[in-house]
């Protein structure tokens, strides 16, 4: 009798503890790195060239002089086949190698390079470039490639880019909980938006 | 009158009359088997067309957006209702007369809930998402909404449906050993040896047994009139005329008790005649049944007469043309049959003379279950029908034949699920049986033989 | 996914009885629709079509009541037994009320239909399970359930008519419920447009299409919280007070003042509190 | 705003439509999915051209000739959503629905993708440049006279090219022809106030009748009146003008009305005549000989002829006399008749009795191009193109924007005499009925990729030019524009004249931008004056307000009485024209299929609307299957019964009924055109639309109508819904 009544005591008890536990401790996947699959680009961009730390050969372009839209529009963009030309016509010193032999085929076939999707979101999520950009760029200050690598990682040290995070709704959520500066000097916070409407469409 | 159970039939003789019921069953049993199997199969086809095809092939609409799935829904919840009134808490009230017959009942309940279980997933838009319902720590950091009654229902059934199967499953055991016991070889030896839980019919045994039992029937006493609760605040809690109703719950407790004990009356002459259990499921046990579903009956009928005289004293002009739409639109045939089988009919079951009937009664529970069947239909579809908007109203707006086919195979699932029961599991218990005629001859001892019926 | 986040799915999401305490900051999304200049022209109906995606079921689906009109034109009668119609006719546009109090966000188990801080009542289809237990108390009847799967149905969206598809609006897939969104796309855009440049959304920056199309600029949609925007002052003028379920209007003692007003919400006393205004069809007496 | 023409092509070209990628794959638990798509890139782009955000383009609408402006929304090269350009003066940046729709006609999956040559019973593709080589050929081996141009109603540069073009072949036949045009109108007003289309402003007056015309619906330029209407509802002086529609079958004006009033067909200018009189017994002064023609209409015998109570007559007569200035319009339902010119006649004096000619009823203004000043048609020129077909003297036939097969009655016999023209070329969007009758069926750009200039017949104030430019590129290689064809032909005539002209974009740049002047772009340099042209997507024009006589002579007015009972054929058909569907060209659009009739909220189908006493009569009950046949023909449609019909009418819609055309259009309903008698307007010639008589029969079936409306019909079963109030309850002024 009390053997059964001590028995279903610690069964109750144990399953309350793990589901307490599990409701609290789903935290891990705020910071989870979630390797996305490797990515054939009709190219092979090398990030880490063009973005990358001196010291380690790169030329520390601002994310945003190519991904110029992610300021002002919910895509980063890809940046128009002219802007590669741009530069590209004024280097000799690479001009002969296959990927920039490559880059301009397409200019002279007057044809956009076919770049896939590297972070896709679904096509019921919407998500803003340009808030994220205005928000932890323009008013906290953050250098650019922090605030880009919240969600696409360390690009700098890739050469074609490859999704880093899990780009999960509860990741997403994990951000948007917590508070951050509104701005680079104040120490009043807020949180990101709530509202299902926010992400979804 | 027929006779009650013997006091002097001996122990080996239960014994021996019950596990007959587990022998190889004859051919009838094949065939019936078999057309419940048909049965399934045509639900099972139309849910993959619905499935494939949409929601849409149902026919329902906008307007409508129930219909048959949710009607038959909450008929199978409701049927199971008896089942634990009759083990549970008749067991409470040491009614022993409901010891031949609880563990069929017991087992029906079990089964019309996974049947009605069932239909929650099929009347789903999105069934393969049905896992958004349930409350686990997930990757997209959301809960369900606990304030919907549907995820109460979620709850309610899930608790209901293992508790039950908890119920049956403990009540069982003795019983088990006993099968264990005078079966031996074969798989149903090893499927007794693993299920009976090595039971011995020890004292220490006896008293965990007793007490453990006791604990889930006082368990499941206010979960089952919770779950049926529940699922009539699926509606009660809307805002739909003539759903917005405080009587809701108990009028579905009580639609819920008398549909069951209508089935239990069915099943019993059933089993009764296809297991020759004359010898337990006797006349005199029929009649106390029979009497119950009369006293249930009438529970109902004065809640729903109440449901529609607080509708008419109502204000809400909304709510009384839609009781006049039920009573005379085109759903009118259905309510006033429901009326007759639910209301008029039950009559019948105040008279001795059909109260040990047989034919008669089988036919009559038969009925009456149909009509509790319309009831919930009749909730269901005239409201939707005929609600606050008249510009979105839907007069002819039928089932199609792949509702149709969905419900009628569901009673194939039940019958297949209890038929197995019956070949797998003692039916009639065993154990308690000999408890009620030891009782009972106990009792004869001290007391001088008294003419008449018992 | 922690306990907060529940609790917080119990106040922010959900306005349960919109009350005073807690009033909408920036946004509060309204509409009100001057039903004296509506002449049911339907071509808000088919501008909805347009940005909101929306499937041509054809006729036999639509027979059996499967059709999608997030805005719908109703047109009433008030013959009395007259042998015309001698005073044309009551066209109302219905579309989602985007209730304060909203009965279908109480009741969806998995929470796909919420309220947002902008007073929108949100529909999220990947979420929606299609219980469709939202349409079931909903008193308007203005959601849209995907009764199949109109992306993959024949003649819905045949190439290349695909191409005219709306990239910021989702398509439906069978099986979730939608309705009016207020054209959510829109505010998406204009708010964050506005917040770019450090200020709210301006009175007319941004219209639903409905709104815009409209000939006779019947529907004027804005924020309440602004006092510039036009739908509150109409609301104002009208006395129509959100978080009320009796407006001015209907107390009788104020009947003289009452008189002139004409603003009301539909079947108020259900107190589901809609964001959506009408002002009542006028008649001439003279003749 | 686009700085070279590598850029604006660069833009409208589809970019990031990989297949069926950008929204289709809606609601799945999808994941991310990486790698899968492309993402939108360019070669080169513009700085206004951001991925994800939309870009509007002003252009023209043409989906009906009201010619509002239209401002597309193109997103990655592909047009999304029509809106109403704010700089059209006609539409102010409104639209109806007819419009919206115009991206469905656009992005039709059955519109012709290459030219068709008929072999046998198909049609055979061939490169375009055999098709006007053979077109060439063909016109080469007839007379100039025998050669035909049927045309809808054109304007512009389009017009003035197919000007030059019929110049160049030396003959002059060119037939506009419109089917459902407000053609008597334009006649009657031509006569009585020496303009065709004088400015009706609504906004203006106090009272409007109006005497069947769907301002508000499908009537010359539904959304400009719209917005006057809705001026007109709520002055700003508060005074809430009020409208009375007199006609025999509820239009969607009608429904608006304050005062709807059942009139017996035929018999408008009767009661406007009785009004007149009723007005001089009031005391307005009425000269002498109108007060001497209307004399013998007194009130009693009016209502007696018309239908319409003396009550009525005495409360619209008071009301008119009380609020001035007010407005009366003849629509085409008060014009249908054979004594149509009549009856507008009546109704224009009635407004010059009101002395509302000059207030409310305007000149229009002089327009400085005329060669590219719109040509309306009417179906008197398809009469007479019929009449040549029979004597065999048309040998080629051109036919552009209309659809003869399916708009003219059976009784013309056209498809018959249509064999007889032994070469017909058809330049279509899609394979409708006259496509399928022609040898060589040439492809036309929708008008969302094409260039052009819109002129349209009935602006608001002054003269615009509107400007169709293309939305988005070619969705197919094979089509062309109706310019495009024009000057190739014209290259194949005149090759001098035309050779600098690599295609009709550039014709139409160096027309518009050597005549700038007038323009209004004198002071600008022509890049600029082109760029803003473009991306305003109108040009006003200098233009001044034409004289407009106001003089109607009561002289000679018979209005003849009501039409005498017709045992054999007792209903009038009334062919209602819906705002939607208009003459069936855009019946193969879907959303104006799916978008409910107004007042019967049927879709996808055509009805027979019938008064309840006439059903009651006939025992028909809603759904029956009727017969409706004249004395032209039969056709079988469902019945909708509503009190919004005078009893002695019956009405089907038109548009409805197409046998080819495309898979929304074909099939749908019957085709009310072709059960209507031959009778004409006496002045005129023109098809007296509403003359047919007819017997209506149950043909055995009943079926459920597809509708909007619930069973509960338009009852609100004493809900609070639609409300309603008298308007002396509540002080417009007072409003917001």
């Amino acid at each position: 009798m009390y053997c059964f009544l001590r028995f279903s005591i610690l069964l109750v008890g144990l399953i309350v503890s793990a589901g307490s536990y599990a409701v609290n401790a789903a935290q891990p996947l705020t910071t989870a790195d979630d390797l996305g699959p490797k990515v054939e680009q009709p190219i092979e961009f090398p990030h880490d060239r063009h973005a990358g730390d001196a010291a380690k050969g790169g030329m520390q372009i601002n994310c945003m002089y190519c991904h110029t839209y992610a300021r002002r529009s919910i895509v980063a963009g890809i940046p128009p086949l002219q802007k590669c030309i741009g530069c590209h016509q004024n280097i000799e010193s690479v001009r002969e190698t296959p990927r920039i032999k490559k880059l301009f085929e397409y200019w002279e076939a007057k044809k956009a390079v076919p770049w896939k999707k590297v972070h896709d979101l679904p096509d019921f999520v919407r998500f803003n470039h340009e808030r994220h950009i205005q928000r932890f760029v323009f008013a906290q200050n953050k250098p650019v490639q922090e605030a880009c690598g919240y969600c696409h990682g360390d690009v700098k040290t890739m050469t074609v880019a490859r999704r880093q995070k899990p780009l999960s709704m509860g990741w997403c959520v994990s951000c948007h909980q917590k508070d951050h500066p509104v701005d680079a000097t104040s120490t009043k916070t807020t949180h990101g938006p709530n509202d299902c409407w926010q992400c979804h469409k | 009158m027929g006779k009650d159970i013997r006091e002097d039939i001996a122990w080996a003789q239960i014994n021996k009359d019950v596990l007959k019921s587990l022998e190889s069953p004859r051919r009838m049993y094949w065939v019936i088997l078999f057309i419940a199997i048909a049965m399934i199969g045509v639900a099972v086809g139309c849910e993959i067309y619905q499935y494939t095809t949409g929601m849409g092939v149902a026919n329902k609409n906008n307007s409508h957006v129930w219909s048959l799935y949710i009607a038959t829904f909450i008929f199978w919840i409701g049927m199971s209702h008896s089942g634990t009134l009759l083990s549970a808490i008749l067991h409470l009230m040491h009614a022993d007369w409901r010891k031949p017959i609880y563990r069929f009942a017991e087992a029906m309940t079990t089964f019309s809930l996974m049947t009605a279980g069932l239909f929650v997933l099929v009347h789903l838009g999105r069934l393969w998402m049905v896992y958004y319902v349930m409350p686990y720590p997930n990757e997209r950091w959301v809960w369900p909404n606990f304030q919907s009654p549907l995820v109460w229902d979620m709850f309610a059934i899930a608790t209901y449906l293992s508790s039950s199967v908890l119920f049956l499953y403990v009540g069982m055991i003795p019983d088990l050993a006993i099968c264990r016991d005078n079966i031996h070889a074969g798989w149903r030896k090893k499927l007794y040896t693993v299920m009976s839980l090595g039971w011995e019919g020890t004292d220490r045994q006896w008293r965990n047994f007793r007490i453990t039992y006791l604990t889930i029937a006082c368990f499941l006493i206010p979960l089952a009139v919770s779950v049926h609760s529940i699922v009539a605040s699926d509606f009660a809690m809307s805002n739909m005329p003539g759903w917005h109703v405080t009587s809701f719950p108990p009028y579905f407790v009580a639609g819920a008790l008398y549909s069951g004990c209508a089935a239990i009356i069915t099943l019993f002459i059933i089993l009764r005649y296809v297991f020759k259990f004359e010898e337990y499921m006797t006349l005199p046990i029929m009649k106390k049944l029979v009497r119950l579903t009369f006293a249930i009956a009438m529970v109902w009928t004065y809640l729903n007469l109440i449901e529609f005289a607080s509708v008419w004293y109502g204000h809400d002009q909304t709510a009384k043309d839609q009781l006049i739409f039920k009573a005379t639109g085109p759903y009118a045939p259905y309510f006033w049959a429901m009326i007759f089988f639910g209301s008029i009919l039950p009559l019948m079951l105040a008279f001795k003379r059909f109260q040990t009937h047989l034919p008669i009664l089988f036919v009559v529970s038969i009925l009456l279950n149909v009509g509790m069947w319309l009831e919930r239909w009749m909730i269901i579809s005239p409201s939707f029908a005929h609600g606050h908007y008249p510009w979105t109203w839907d007069h002819d707006q039928w089932p199609s034949l792949v509702q149709w086919g969905i419900v009628f195979g569901s009673f194939g699932w039940f019958t297949l699920l209890f038929m197995v029961f019956c070949k797998v599991f003692p039916s009639v218990s065993m154990y308690e049986v000999k408890e009620m005629v030891y009782h009972r001859s106990l009792a004869l001892k001290h007391k001088p033989a008294v003419k008449g019926d018992y | 996914m922690s306990i907060t986040n529940l609790l917080e799915n119990w106040s922010d999401f959900r306005q349960q009885h919109p009350s005073d305490d807690r009033p909408h900051r920036e946004y509060k999304w309204a509409m009100s629709i001057d039903l004296d200049s509506c002449t049911g022209c339907n071509a808000c109906s088919v501008a909805c079509y347009a940005e909101n995606n929306l499937p041509v079921v054809g006729k036999e689906k639509f027979a059996h009541g499967h059709s999608h009109h997030w805005i719908r034109i109703e047109r009433y009668w008030d013959n009395d037994g007259r042998e015309f119609a001698d005073q044309g006719a009551q066209f109302l546009p219905m579309l989602c009320q985007h209730c304060e109090s909203a009965p279908c966000e109480t009741v969806c188990p998995v929470g796909a239909t919420n309220h947002t801080a902008d007073g929108l009542n949100s529909q999220v289809y990947n979420r929606c399970v299609g219980s469709r237990y939202c349409n079931a108390n909903c008193p308007y009847k203005a959601r849209y359930f995907n009764w199949y799967d109109y992306p993959t149905t024949d003649n819905v969206w045949p190439e290349p008519m695909n191409q005219q598809l709306n990239p910021d609006v989702t398509v439906r897939g069978k099986g979730v419920m939608e309705k009016c969104t207020f054209c959510v796309q829109r505010l998406t855009v204009a708010k964050s447009n506005a917040r770019s440049a450090g200020r709210g959304v301006l009175d007319g920056e941004v219209q639903t299409a409905c709104q815009q199309v409209c000939p006779t600029g019947a529907i004027s949609f804005g924020n309440l919280v602004d006092p510039l925007a036009k739908v509150g002052k109409q609301w104002m003028t009208q006395q129509v007070e959100l978080n009320k379920d009796k407006q001015a209007k209907d107390v009788k003692d104020v009947e003289e003042k009452a008189a002139k007003l004409r603003g009301y919400r539909i079947l108020e006393e259900l107190r589901t509190y809609p964001s959506v205004m009408y002002l009542e069809q006028l008649r001439e007496s003279a003749i | 705003m686009i700085e070279n023409s590598f850029n604006r092509r660069g833009f409208l070209k589809v970019l990031g439509w990989g297949g069926a990628t950008v929204a289709l794959s809606g609601c799945g638990n999808t994941s991310v999915e990486d790698g899968r798509e492309f993402v939108t890139s360019y070669v080169q782009t513009a700085d206004y051209i951001i991925p994800s955000i939309g870009t509007y383009f002003n252009s023209t609408c043409a989906q009906c000739d009201a010619g509002c402006g239209i401002m597309g929304r193109v997103r990655e090269g592909r047009v999304l959503k029509l809106e109403g350009n704010p700089k059209s003066s006609i539409n102010n940046g409104k639209m109806c629905g007819l419009g919206q729709a115009g991206v469905q006609a656009h992005y039709n999956p059955d519109r012709i993708r290459e030219p068709l040559l008929r072999n046998g019973d198909k049609g055979e593709a061939i490169p375009w440049g055999k098709a006007l080589e053979l077109i060439n050929e063909k016109i080469g081996g007839v007379k100039a006279e025998n050669i035909a141009f049927l045309t809808g109603g054109v304007s512009g540069h389009v017009k003035a090219l197919l000007k030059n073009y019929l110049d160049a072949l030396g003959s002059g036949h060119h037939y506009v022809y419109e089917a459902v045009a407000p053609s008597i109108m334009r006649a009657a007003n031509r006569k009585t106030y020496g303009v065709e289309m004088p400015r009706l402003r609504l906004d203006k007056a106090k009272v409007v009748v109006s005497f069947g015309a769907d301002f508000l619906g499908a009537w010359i330029s539904p959304v400009h009146f719209s917005q006057q209407y809705a001026r007109f509802r709520k002055a700003d002086n508060g005074e809430r003008g009020v409208l009375v529609q007199v006609e025999s079958k509820m239009t969607l004006t009608g429904a608006n009305a304050d005062r709807w009033l059942a009139i017996r067909p035929g018999t408008e200018g009767i009661l406007a005549l009785g009004l007149i009189n009723a007005l001089a017994a009031a005391g307005l002064s009425v000269p002498g000989d109108v007060a001497a023609v209307v004399r013998e209409y007194t009130t009693d015998r009016v209502s007696k002829d018309t239908g319409v109570s003396a009550e009525h007559i005495g409360r619209l007569a008071a009301l008119l006399k009380e609020r001035s200035p007010s407005l009366v319009i003849a629509g085409s339902a008060a014009e249908g008749y054979a004594h149509g010119s009549q009856n507008a006649t009546a109704i224009a004096l009635l407004n010059q009795v009101l002395g509302n000619v000059g207030k409310t009823v305007e000149a229009p203004s002089s327009i400085p191009f005329p060669q590219m000043a719109p040509s309306t048609g009417n179906r008197f020129a398809l009469q007479s193109l019929n009449d040549n077909m029979a004597q065999d003297k048309v040998k080629v036939l051109f036919s552009y924007g209309v659809n003869p097969v399916f708009t003219a009655p059976a009784s013309m016999k056209l498809k018959e005499n249509l064999k007889k023209v032994p070469f017909k070329v058809v330049f279509a969007h899609y394979m409708d009925e006259t496509a399928l009758e022609a040898d060589l069926v040439l492809p036309l750009n929708s008008a969302l990729e094409d260039w052009a200039t819109v002129m349209p017949e009935y602006v608001a104030e002054g003269a615009q030019l509107n400007i169709q430019q293309p939305l988005m590129e070619k969705l197919y290689p094979g089509t062309l524009g109706m310019g495009d064809i024009l000057l190739a032909l014209l290259k194949q005539r005149r090759p001098d004249e035309y050779k600098g002209y690599e295609d009709f974009y550039s014709y139409l740049r160096s027309a518009m931008v050597s005549n700038k002047g007038a323009l209004g772009g004198s002071t600008t340099d022509d890049d600029t004056f082109w760029d803003a042209t473009l991306s305003h997507g109108v040009v006003k024009l200098v233009s001044t307000p034409v004289n407009m006589s106001g003089n109607v002579s009561a002289k000679g007015l018979v209005v003849p009485g009501p039409f005498a009972e017709d045992s054999a054929y007792p209903f009038h058909l009334i062919p209602a024209v819906s705002a939607s569907l208009r003459d069936g060209r855009n019946a193969n659009e879907p959303w104006l299929q799916e978008s409910p009739d107004p007042l019967t909220t049927i879709v996808w189908d055509s009805w027979v609307e019938m008064h309840p006493k006439t059903a009651a009569k006939l025992g028909i009950v809603e759904g029956d299957i009727v017969e409706v046949a004249s004395r032209s023909g039969a056709i079988k449609a469902q019945v909708y019964v509503f009190t919004g019909i005078h009893p002695d009418v019956i009405s089907v819609p038109l548009g409805y009924g197409h046998e080819a055309m495309g898979r929304y259009a074909k099939g749908v309903g019957v085709n009310a055109f072709k059960i209507l008698d031959p009778v004409f307007d006496k002045e005129t010639g023109e098809l007296a639309m509403h003359e047919t008589r007819v017997k209506v029969s149950k043909a055995g079936r009943r079926v459920v109508i597809v509708k909007d409306e619930g069973p509960a019909g338009g009852n609100q079963m004493g809900r609070k819904i639609a409300v309603r109030v008298s308007s002396n309850k509540v002080n417009l002024s007072e409003e917001v």
